[in-house]
C-alpha cells in the first residue's frame, strides 16, 4: 500500500466518524436507524483507522510521514494539518481498535435508552469524541492541537453529564469539565511557551512558528527556567486529562455516570490522550531531560498506582471501582515513562527505549482490558438496573458469556499470566530491576522501591479483581433484580469477545505486537527493540541485548500447562473410574440451609485492607441498633462504613470554600449605595491626579 | 536452548512424588516435636490415593470457576515448579520463565483458588479467600524486593542464571546481603503456605485456617488436586529458597554421579529447610490477623535492608 | 453623502414611530432601518477599503477603518435586537408589565440610542463626539428605566448619575486638548478635528496632554465599564429591557471604548507609548481579574452575563494596551465576536426571563430544558462561545492575544488574563449548569413558554458561526487597518 | 473696535469673579436648604456668563456672547425655574443628614482647592486673561464631585452636577482663547439641558415609587 492509500484511509476514517455524528443526528427520531448508523459509521471509521495505522508503524522509520491538510486554511492563525509519525500512529491505533469494538458493543447497550433518552444524541456525541480524539493524536501544529483537544474535552463533558436528570450526574460533569479546562489553561501556557521560544529562534511569530515539527529537541533552545516551567505546566495539564493522583478527584466521579460505552471509551482512550501528550512531549519536544524530571514522574506514577488500587479496594460500586484502577494503570504506565526519562538523562538508550515500550505496551493493554470491564460491567448494568456490588451475586449462571469476558479481563487487568496484563507488568519489572546499575547516585534505589510497589499493586489488584468478580458473578444472587437478570444482548457479547481476542493475542504473541512498537521507540529513544528482544524466532520475549537477560514466553507456559493436564486426567482414569459426582447443598454448620444474606458481602472482603492501611483511609462505621424493650434484642440494625476520599477532604474541598468565601466578600463591593459608587470614581480620580501626571 | 523433553518429565516425576513427602515429613516431626507419634510420613500419599479414588459432592451454587479451579491451581504449581532448579543448575523450563513468572504463576493459582472459595456462597470460603487475598498482597512486596536484591547482584531474573552467579568463587557461604534476603523469603515462605505464625494449616477452625477455608466444600478427586497442587506450591517455594541461597553442588552437567550428588545435596538441604519450618511452628504460637502485617512489615524491612547492603557493601 | 445617511435613517425611524399607528408598524420600521445601516455599513467598509478614508462636510463627519468596523457593529447588533424587540413586547403588553406609551416610547429611543451611537463613531470633531456620548447616555437611560419596577429606577438613577458626572470629567479633558491645540497655535481658532489634532500631535505640550488623557480616561472609561468605575453596568444591564440590554452590553459599552481609544491614539501620538498604554493595561487587567468572583457567586442571570461583558471588555483593553499588531488585531476581532455573541446570550435571558418571571438562579431552578429546549441549546451555544470554548471564534481571539502577548516578552499579562479568563469559565460553567439541565420540579412544569427569540437567536448564532470558520478577506482586511490605526501608525 | 480701558482691568474681574464663583460653591456645600441652593446655584451660573461676556469684550469674539446670553437664559433663568417648580411640587424643603457635617466637609473642599491648584500649577502661563482661574474650574469640579457624595436628595445630586458642569464651562472659557467652537459650545448645552429634564423626570417618578427623594433608599440592587 503506497502512501497514498494511507492518506486516503485517514481522510475515509474522520470522514466516516463525521458522516456518524450528522445520520445519527438526522436519524434521531427513529432510534434503531440512529443507533446503527451512527455506530455503524463509527465501526467502519475504526477499521479504516487501524488500516492506516498498522501500515504507518509496518513501514518504519524510513518512509515520509504523511502530512496533510484538513481544508484550506481560512482564519489568519490557525493551519489544520495534520501529521502521521510512529507515535501517531500507535496511538491512533489504539483509539481505532476500541472504536471498532465499543461500536459493535453499543449497537446492543443503546436498546437501554430506547424511549428514555435519545440514541440519536449519544451516538452523535459518541462520534464527535472518537472524531476529535483522533485529530488530537494526529494534530501537527499547537493551536490545532489545543482546539481539538477543548472540543474532545467538551463531546467528553456531554456523554459524562447525558443522563443529566440525575444530580451527581450534572455535578460529575461540571467537576469533569471544570477540571479538564484548567488543565487545558495549563496546556495554552506551556505550548505558548515553547512557542514563544520557536518564534524567538526562527525570528517572526507567524502561525507556521506553531507547528510541532518545529518543536521538536526545543527544549535544548529554552532557558532551563522556562524548560522546567514548561514540563511542570505540561506535567499538570496532561496530569489532569489523565488522572494523575493529586488532579485524579473528577475520574471517579466523571465515568461511571457516563452511559457504559461511553465510559469504556473515557477510561479506554480519553486517558490515553494524557499519556500521548506527555510521551510527545517529554521525548519529543523537551529534549535530553534532567533527573528530576524522570524521578518526579516515576514517584507520581508510583503514588498513583498504591492509592489507585487502595481507593479501588475500598469500592462497592462496581463502575467506580474500575474508574479507580484506570488511576492504577495510569501509575503504572508513569512508572515506564519515568523510568525511560531517567534512563534517557543517563543516556543508557536500550534501557530507555526498554522502559517507554513498556509504558506504551501498558496503554495498549490497558485501553483493552480497561474498556473490557467497563462493557462487562455495563452488561451487569444493563441487565439488573444497578452498580452496587452488595446486591448482585450468582450473575455467572444468569449471564454466562458476561461472567467468563468479565473473568477473561480480571485475570489480565491483575498481570496474571499468560495475558496481556504479565506480559507489560513484566517488561516494566525487567526495565526497573536493569535500571538499578545504570547511576551510582542515590536514585538507583528509587528502582528496585518502585519495584516492590509495582508488585503491591499488582497483588492488591488480584484482590481488589477476586472480591469484584467474586462478590457480582459467583455464589447467590443477593437481590431480585441480580435473580432476574438475562444475558446481555448477542451484539454486546460480540464487542466483548473481540475485546477478549486481543487481550488474549497481546498476551500470548508480544514479539509480534513488539515489532507494531519498534518505529515508535527508533523516533523517540533512538533504538528498534524488537531484534534484540524476540529470541527464538518470536517464541520467546527477552528483556535486554546481554546474554543473561531474563526470558518470558507466554506460549510457552500455556503450552506446558496443556501438556501437563495429561496428569490429573491420567490421575481421574486410573484411580477415580468407579467415582461419582453428586450435586448437595453446600455445608452449613447443621442450620436449616445457608440464604444468600450469610454470604461474604464486598465490605467484608475488603475488611482487612481496610483495617491494614486505617491510617490512609480512617474509616468510620456507624451501627444504628433499633429495639422495641430490652437494647439486647435490637429489631433492625443498620450498618455504614464510610472510608474518607484523603485528597477531596484535604485539599479540594478546603480550596474551594476558600475561593468562594473571598468572592463572596469580593461581593460587597457592590453593596448598592451610590454614595459607595460615587467614593471609588472619586478616588480613582484622585489616585491618577496625584500620581499619574 | 533446546527444551529436553526428559529432564522435563523427571523433574515433574519428581515434584509429584516429593511434594507429599515434605508434607508428611513435616506433619510427622511436628508430632514427634510434640512427643506424639502422629501419622506416617507416607500418610499423605494414601490419603490423596483415597481421595482420588472417592465420588464427589458439589455445592449446587458451584459455578464452573469451581470445578476448573483444582486444575488450575495443580498446573500453575506444577508449570512453576519445573521453571525452578531443583537437581541441575539448569531449570527444563527455565527459558519460558524467570522467577517472576514463578510468582506471577502462583499468583494465577491463588487467585482461582480465591474465587472457588466464594463460589459455594459460604461465609468460610469468602472469610478464606479474603484473607488468603490480603495476606497474600502484603508479603508481595517484600518476596519481590528480596528477589530483586539477589537477582540485581546475578545481573537477571533467570534463575538458572541466579544459580550459576552464586556459584561464582567471590560468593561466601552466607554474606549478610543473602543472610537478611533469605530471612525475608524465609518469613515470606511461612505465610504463601499458611503455616503457623500466620495461618494453621492443621486445623478446621475458622479463626485460624485461611487457607483450608477455601477447600471446606471441595470433597474427592478435586480436593487431591487442591491438596496436591499446595504441597507442589510448598516445596517449590522451599526449593527456590534453598537453591538460590545454598546452591551448593548443584549438578553443572547430565552426568549420573553429579545428579546423584546433587539430588542428595537437595535432599539433605530440603529436609534441613523442613526441620527449621517445624522448629518455628512447634515453638510459636498463631499472630492475631491483624498482628500478621507487623510480621510481614518487619520482612519488608529486612528485604530493604538486604537491598541498601548491596548498595552500601559493594 | 453614505455617512450622513447612516445617521439620517435611524432618526428618521424614530420619528416616524413616534406617529405610527400600531406596535407592528413600528418594529418593522426599527428593523427597516436597522437593515439599511447594516447594508450603508457594508458599503462604507468596502468604500473605506478603496479611498482609506471617508468624509462629509468638510470633515465634520470623517470615517476610517476603525469607524466603519465599528459602524458595522453597531447595525450588526442593533438589527438582531430589534427583530428580538418586536415579538419581546407582545407579550409583555399581554402581561401588562407595559403600557403601550413605553412601548412606543421604546420604539423612538432606540433608533435614537442607534444614531446616538453612530454620530459618536463619525464625529471628526471630539467635542461633537463628548455631546454623541451624552446623548446616547441620555437615551438608554430612559430605556433602562422602561419598567415601572423599583430597581429598574434605581438602575436608571445610578447609571444617569455615575454617566453624567463621569462624562463632565470627560468634557474636562476634551477641553484641555483643545487647550493645548490653542496654545500650540494662538493666533487662528485651530480646529477641532481629531485628524487634523492628529497631524499636530506631536507638538502639543506634553504636561496638558497628560492631564486631559486622565480626564478623559475616567470619563470614557466610566462609559466602558471599566473597573473600579463599573458598579453601575450590572444593575443597568440587568434591569433594562432584554433588546435594550443586549445593545448595552453588545457594543455601547465598546462606543464609548471606541472613544476612548481615539484620545489613546492621540495621546500615544503626543507622548509616546509608554503613557496611555499602562493605564489600559491596568485596568483593563483590573477588570478582568475583578469580574472572576463576581461571576463565581452570581445569583442572577443578568447580571452575570454583565460581568462577562466586563471581562470581555477587560480583555480587549489589555489586548490593545499590549501595543503589538497581533494583539491589537486579536482585540478588534474580539470585539466582532463578542458582538455577535452577548445580544444571543441576552436574548435567551430574555427568553427564560419572561417565562419564569425571575432571573433568580433559585427560582428558576434546574430542568429548564424541559420547558424551553430551543432556547436552552442557544444559550449553552452562547455560552459555550462566551466563554471562548474552540468551534467558536472567542476561542481564536482570545489565543491570538494570549500568544501575541507572550510574543511581546509580557508574560506576566498573558498569564493574569489566562487566570482571569479560567476564572470566569468557571463561575459560568457552574452557574448554568445548575439551572440549564435535570429534570423539572413538578409543581413548576405549567408555567406557558416565551419562545419568540428564535429567530433573532437563530440569525446571531448563525452569524457568529458563519465568521468563527470563514473570515472573508474584506473584513479581515479592515480589521488589520483598524488596528494599524489604534496601533498608530495611520 | 479698538482695544478699550485695558486688558489688565479685564483680567482682574475675570479673578474677581471667578473667586465668587468659588465662594459661592463653598455656601451651597455648608448650608441644607434646597431652595436656597437653587439661588445660589443661579448666582454662580451668572458670575460664569458675567466672565464670559468680559472675555467675549477684550477678545472681541461675536460667538462668546452667544455663549454668554445663553449661559444667562439657560442656566440663570430657566433650569432655576424648573428645579424650583420641582421642589414645590414635591414639597420638600430640608435636605436630609449629609455624609460628614459641615466643618469636615469644608476641611474636604479646603484640602480639594489644594489639590485644585497644586494640579493647575504648570498651566499658569496659558491663561491670557485672570489668573489661576483653571485652579478656581478644577476645583469647582472637584468640590461639585464631592458635594454629590455628601447628599443624599436627589435633586441636590442634580445640581451638584450642574455646579461641576459650571467648572468644565469656566474652564472652557478661561483656557482656550475664544472658548470652544460654537458648534461644541451649543451641543454641550443642549445636552446638559437635555439631561436636567431627563433628571427631572427620574426624580419625579422616584418621588411618585419611593415616596421620598433619598437616594440611599435606592439600594436592592447588590452583588
Amino acid at each position: 500500500m503506497e502512501p497514498f492509500s494511507c492518506d486516503l484511509l485517514l481522510k475515509g476514517a474522520l470522514c466516516a466518524y463525521l458522516a456518524g455524528v450528522c445520520a445519527s443526528l438526522l436519524a434521531a427520531r427513529r432510534e434503531r436507524l440512529a443507533a446503527v448508523a451512527g455506530f455503524g459509521c463509527a465501526a467502519l471509521a475504526g477499521i479504516c483507522g487501524i488500516g492506516a495505522a498498522i501500515w504507518a508503524l509496518l513501514q518504519g522509520a524510513a518512509t515520509p510521514v504523511p502530512t496533510f491538510d484538513l481544508w484550506p486554511s481560512v482564519l489568519p492563525v490557525l493551519k489544520l494539518s495534520l501529521r502521521l509519525d510512529a507515535l501517531s500512529a500507535f496511538f491512533l491505533l489504539i483509539v481505532s481498535s476500541l472504536a471498532v469494538a465499543l461500536s459493535v458493543y453499543s449497537v446492543g447497550y443503546a436498546r437501554a435508552f430506547y424511549g428514555r433518552k435519545n440514541v440519536g444524541v449519544l451516538a452523535a456525541f459518541y462520534n464527535a469524541l472518537l472524531l476529535t480524539t483522533t485529530l488530537v493524536f494526529l494534530a501537527a501544529n499547537a493551536f490545532f492541537f489545543l482546539l481539538v483537544w477543548e472540543l474532545m474535552a467538551l463531546s467528553a463533558f456531554f456523554l459524562v453529564s447525558f443522563e443529566h436528570e440525575k444530580p451527581e450526574a450534572r455535578k460529575a460533569g461540571v467537576l469533569y469539565f471544570v477540571m479538564s479546562h484548567l488543565g487545558t489553561g495549563c496546556l495554552i501556557l506551556a505550548f505558548l511557551l515553547l512557542f514563544q521560544c520557536a518564534g524567538q529562534a526562527s525570528g517572526d511569530f507567524g502561525p507556521d512558528s506553531y507547528s510541532f515539527s518545529l518543536f521538536h529537541a526545543l527544549g535544548d533552545k529554552m532557558t532551563p527556567g522556562r524548560r522546567d516551567a514548561a514540563f511542570l505546566l505540561f506535567l499538570a495539564g496532561f496530569g489532569v486529562k489523565s488522572g494523575l493522583v493529586p488532579l485524579h478527584i473528577w475520574l471517579p466521579e466523571a465515568h461511571p455516570i457516563a452511559p457504559s460505552n461511553a465510559s469504556a471509551l473515557l477510561s479506554g482512550v480519553l486517558i490515553k490522550t494524557g499519556i500521548y501528550g506527555l510521551t510527545r512531549v517529554l521525548f519529543d519536544f523537551l529534549g535530553t531531560p534532567p533527573n528530576w524530571w524522570g524521578v518526579t514522574v516515576l514517584s507520581l506514577g508510583t503514588i498513583s498506582a498504591v492509592l489507585g488500587v487502595l481507593y479501588a479496594l475500598m469500592e462497592h460500586d462496581l463502575k467506580r471501582l474500575l474508574a479507580y484502577h484506570s488511576i492504577e494503570n495510569i501509575g503504572i504506565i508513569l512508572m515506564g515513562l519515568g523510568a525511560s526519562l531517567m534512563f534517557l538523562h543517563t543516556h543508557h538508550e536500550v534501557l530507555a527505549a526498554l522502559a517507554l515500550a513498556a509504558g506504551l505496551y501498558h496503554t495498549m493493554n490497558h485501553a483493552l482490558f480497561k474498556a473490557l470491564l467497563f462493557l462487562g460491567a455495563g452488561a451487569v448494568l444493563h441487565a439488573t438496573h444497578t452498580r452496587d456490588m452488595e446486591k448482585l451475586g450468582g450473575l455467572i449462571k444468569r449471564m454466562p458469556q458476561t461472567a467468563a469476558c468479565f473473568l477473561i479481563g480480571a485475570v489480565a487487568i491483575s498481570a496474571l499470566p499468560p495475558l496481556n496484563g504479565f506480559v507489560s507488568e513484566w517488561l516494566t519489572y525487567q526495565a526497573l530491576l536493569q535500571g538499578f546499575g545504570t547511576t551510582s547516585s542515590l536514585f538507583r534505589l528509587m528502582f528496585p522501591l518502585s519495584g516492590a510497589m509495582l508488585a503491591l499493586t499488582g497483588a492488591l489488584a488480584a484482590a481488589c479483581f477476586v472480591k469484584a468478580f467474586g462478590i457480582t458473578f459467583l455464589a447467590q444472587p443477593r437481590s431480585q433484580q441480580a435473580a432476574e437478570a438475562r444475558e446481555a444482548s448477542p451484539s454486546m457479547i460480540a464487542g466483548m469477545g473481540l475485546l477478549v481476542a486481543a487481550c488474549v493475542f497481546l498476551g500470548l504473541f508480544p514479539t509480534t505486537f513488539l515489532r507494531l512498537l519498534d518505529p515508535v521507540t527508533e523516533q523517540l529513544a533512538g533504538i528498534e527493540l524488537s531484534p534484540m528482544l524476540s529470541l527464538a524466532n518470536g517464541l520467546v520475549l527477552g528483556s535486554s541485548s546481554q546474554p543473561l537477560g531474563g526470558t518470558i514466553s507466554t506460549l510457552g507456559i500455556a503450552f506446558a500447562a496443556l501438556c501437563l493436564i495429561t496428569v490429573p486426567l491420567g490421575l481421574r482414569l486410573w484411580f477415580g473410574r468407579r467415582a461419582r459426582t453428586r450435586i448437595g447443598p453446600t455445608w452449613d454448620c447443621g442450620l436449616q440451609g445457608l440464604t444468600p444474606a450469610m454470604e461474604y458481602t464486598a465490605t467484608g472482603f475488603s475488611k482487612p485492607i481496610r483495617m491494614i492501611f486505617k491510617a490512609l483511609f480512617r474509616p468510620r462505621r456507624e451501627v444504628q441498633r433499633e429495639y422495641d424493650f430490652s437494647p439486647y434484642f435490637a429489631t433492625t440494625l443498620r450498618f455504614e462504613s464510610h472510608v474518607e476520599e484523603v485528597f477531596e477532604t484535604r485539599i479540594y474541598r478546603p480550596l474551594n470554600r476558600l475561593v468562594l468565601r473571598i468572592s463572596r466578600r469580593l461581593r460587597a463591593l457592590q453593596a448598592g449605595s451610590l454614595q459607595a459608587y460615587l467614593i471609588y470614581i472619586f478616588i480613582t480620580l484622585l489616585l491618577l491626579l496625584l500620581f499619574a501626571l | 536452548m533446546s527444551l529436553d523433553l526428559a529432564g522435563i518429565l523427571v523433574q515433574t516425576a519428581l515434584l509429584l512424588l516429593v511434594a507429599p513427602l515434605v508434607t508428611g515429613c513435616i506433619k510427622n516431626w511436628k508430632a514427634k516435636l510434640q512427643n506424639r507419634r502422629g501419622p506416617r510420613v507416607w500418610q499423605p500419599y494414601s490419603d490423596l490415593a483415597k481421595f482420588l479414588a472417592k465420588s464427589m459432592v458439589i455445592s449446587e451454587h458451584a459455578s464452573w470457576v469451581f470445578r476448573s479451579a483444582p486444575y488450575v491451581v495443580f498446573l500453575s504449581a506444577l508449570v512453576a515448579g519445573l521453571m525452578v532448579p531443583m537437581v541441575s543448575a539448569q531449570a527444563p523450563l527455565s527459558l519460558f520463565g524467570g522467577v517472576l513468572a514463578v510468582v506471577g504463576l502462583l499468583a494465577l493459582g491463588r487467585f482461582f483458588l480465591a474465587l472457588a472459595g466464594l463460589d459455594p456462597g459460604s461465609a468460610f470460603g469468602g472469610m478464606g479467600s479474603s484473607r488468603e487475598m490480603t495476606i497474600a498482597a502484603i508479603a508481595e512486596p517484600a518476596m519481590m524486593l528480596a528477589i530483586f536484591t539477589v537477582a540485581i547482584s546475578a545481573g537477571s531474573t533467570n534463575l538458572s542464571q541466579i544459580v550459576q552467579a552464586s556459584q561464582a568463587p567471590a560468593w561466601r557461604l552466607l554474606n549478610p546481603i543473602h543472610a537478611m534476603a533469605l530471612a525475608a523469603l524465609f518469613i515470606v515462605l511461612l505465610a504463601e503456605t499458611g503455616r503457623i505464625p500466620i495461618g494453621n494449616p492443621a486445623t478446621h477452625l475458622e479463626l485460624t485456617m485461611i487457607h483450608e477455608a477455601m477447600l471446606l466444600e471441595y470433597s474427592g478427586r478435586y480436593l487431591a488436586l487442591m491438596e496436591w497442587g499446595a504441597s507442589i506450591k510448598q516445596l517449590v517455594l522451599m526449593t527456590l529458597l534453598v537453591n538460590v541461597f545454598f546452591p551448593v553442588s548443584l549438578a553443572a552437567n547430565a552426568s549420573a554421579p553429579a545428579l546423584a550428588l546433587g539430588f542428595a545435596a537437595y535432599a539433605v538441604k530440603l529436609l534441613a529447610l523442613a526441620g527449621a519450618v517445624v522448629v518455628v511452628e512447634t515453638t510459636n504460637a498463631k499472630l492475631r490477623l491483624f498482628r500478621v502485617p507487623d510480621l510481614l512489615t518487619a520482612a519488608f524491612v529486612l528485604a530493604a535492608l538486604a537491598l541498601l547492603s548491596t548498595f552500601l557493601f559493594q | 453623502m453614505l455617512l450622513t445617511w447612516t445617521l439620517i435613517t435611524p432618526v428618521a425611524a424614530a420619528l416616524a414611530s413616534l406617529f405610527a399607528s400600531s406596535r407592528r408598524t413600528m418594529a418593522l420600521l426599527n428593523v427597516l432601518a436597522f437593515g439599511l445601516t447594516l447594508g450603508f455599513g457594508i458599503a462604507l467598509v468596502g468604500r473605506v477599503l478603496s479611498h482609506g478614508v471617508i468624509s462629509e462636510w468638510n470633515a465634520f463627519l470623517y470615517a476610517d477603518a476603525l469607524s466603519a468596523w465599528m459602524v458595522l457593529l453597531i447595525s450588526a447588533v442593533s438589527l438582531g435586537t430589534s427583530v428580538y424587540a418586536g415579538r419581546y413586547f407582545q407579550r409583555d403588553l399581554a402581561a401588562g408589565a407595559v403600557t403601550p406609551g413605553r412601548v412606543r416610547q421604546f420604539h423612538v429611543l432606540t433608533p435614537l440610542f442607534a444614531a446616538g451611537m453612530f454620530l459618536v463613531v463619525l464625529a471628526n470633531n471630539l467635542g461633537v463626539m463628548w455631546a454623541a456620548v451624552e446623548a446616547t447616555a441620555l437615551a438608554s437611560v430612559l430605556l433602562v428605566a422602561l419598567y415601572n419596577r423599583r430597581t429598574s429606577l434605581e438602575a436608571a438613577w445610578k447609571y444617569i448619575i455615575l454617566g453624567s458626572l463621569a462624562l463632565a470629567l470627560a468634557l474636562l479633558g476634551t477641553v484641555f486638548i483643545y487647550a493645548a491645540a490653542c496654545k500650540n497655535a494662538p493666533q487662528e481658532l485651530p480646529s477641532f478635528n481629531w485628524s487634523q489634532l492628529m497631524t499636530t500631535a506631536h507638538q502639543l505640550d506634553p504636561h496638558l496632554v497628560k492631564l486631559a488623557f486622565v480626564l478623559a480616561f475616567i470619563g470614557y472609561g466610566t462609559k466602558a465599564g471599566l473597573a473600579p468605575m463599573h458598579t453601575w453596568l450590572p444593575d443597568a444591564h440587568s434591569e433594562a429591557p432584554s433588546p435594550t440590554s443586549a445593545m448595552l452590553s453588545g457594543v455601547s459599552l465598546k462606543v464609548a471604548l471606541y472613544a476612548l481609544l481615539r484620545f489613546h491614539i492621540l495621546t500615544t501620538a503626543c507622548l509616546g507609548s509608554g503613557f496611555s498604554r499602562h493605564f489600559l493595561l491596568g485596568f483593563g487587567l483590573f477588570s478582568m481579574l475583578l469580574a472572576a468572583p463576581f461571576i463565581l457567586v452570581q445569583r442572577n442571570l443578568k447580571r452575570m452575563l454583565a460581568y462577562s461583558s466586563l471581562e470581555h471588555i477587560g480583555l480587549i483593553c489589555t489586548g490593545i494596551a499590549m501595543n503589538t499588531p497581533a494583539t491589537i488585531f486579536g482585540a478588534v476581532l474580539h470585539m466582532g465576536y463578542h458582538a455577535l455573541t452577548k445580544p444571543l446570550l441576552f436574548v435567551a435571558a430574555g427568553n427564560i426571563h419572561q417565562t419564569f418571571h425571575s432571573l433568580e438562579f433559585r427560582i428558576i431552578g434546574p430542568g429548564v430544558v424541559k420547558v424551553l429546549p430551543l432556547t436552552v441549546l442557544f444559550m449553552g451555544l452562547g455560552a459555550m462561545a462566551a466563554v471562548g470554548l474552540p468551534p467558536f471564534g472567542l476561542f481564536l481571539s482570545e489565543m491570538t492575544v494570549i500568544s501575541g502577548g507572550l510574543a511581546a516578552q509580557q508574560t506576566t499579562v498573558s498569564v493574569l488574563i489566562l487566570v482571569a479568563l479560567l476564572a470566569s469559565f468557571c463561575g459560568i460553567l457552574q452557574q448554568l449548569f445548575r439551572i440549564l439541565p435535570g429534570a423539572r420540579r413538578p409543581e413548576r412544569a405549567r408555567t406557558e413558554r416565551a419562545t419568540d427569540g428564535l429567530a433573532a437567536m437563530a440569525l446571531l448564532l448563525g452569524g457568529l458561526l458563519l465568521f468563527s470558520w470563514w473570515l472573508p478577506e474584506p473584513l479581515n482586511k479592515v480589521m488589520h487597518q483598524a488596528a494599524a490605526i489604534i496601533g498608530g501608525q495611520p | 473696535m479698538n482695544q478699550p480701558v485695558s486688558t489688565e482691568f479685564g483680567a482682574q474681574l475675570i479673578t474677581l469673579m471667578a473667586a465668587l464663583m468659588l465662594v459661592v460653591q463653598l455656601l451651597i456645600i455648608a448650608q441644607r436648604m434646597l431652595l436656597t441652593t437653587i439661588r445660589l446655584f443661579a448666582v454662580q451660573s451668572f458670575f460664569l456668563a458675567g466672565i464670559a461676556a468680559v472675555v467675549a469684550f477684550f477678545h472681541n469674539a461675536g460667538e462668546v456672547y452667544v455663549v454668554a446670553v445663553l449661559t444667562l437664559i439657560g442656566k440663570v433663568i430657566f433650569l432655576p425655574w424648573l428645579l424650583d417648580r420641582q421642589v414645590r411640587r414635591i414639597q420638600i424643603v430640608q435636605e436630609l443628614e449629609p455624609l460628614l457635617n459641615p466643618t469636615a466637609s469644608m476641611l474636604v473642599c479646603g484640602g480639594l482647592t489644594l489639590l485644585g491648584y497644586s494640579v493647575a500649577r504648570p498651566f499658569t502661563s496659558l491663561e491670557r486673561l485672570g489668573n489661576n482661574t483653571l485652579a478656581v474650574a478644577i476645583t469647582l469640579v472637584l468640590t461639585g464631585f464631592f458635594l454629590m457624595i455628601s447628599r443624599r436628595k436627589a435633586l441636590t445630586q442634580v445640581l451638584a452636577l450642574l455646579t461641576v458642569e459650571n467648572g468644565v464651562m469656566l474652564a472652557a472659557v478661561a483656557l482656550t482663547s475664544y472658548g470652544m467652537p460654537l458648534v461644541v459650545e451649543l451641543g454641550v448645552f443642549f445636552d446638559v439641558l437635555v439631561a436636567v429634564m431627563v433628571l427631572g423626570i427620574l426624580v419625579y417618578r422616584i418621588r411618585e415609587t419611593f415616596a421620598s427623594m433619598d437616594t440611599s433608599k435606592l439600594s436592592q440592587l447588590k452583588g
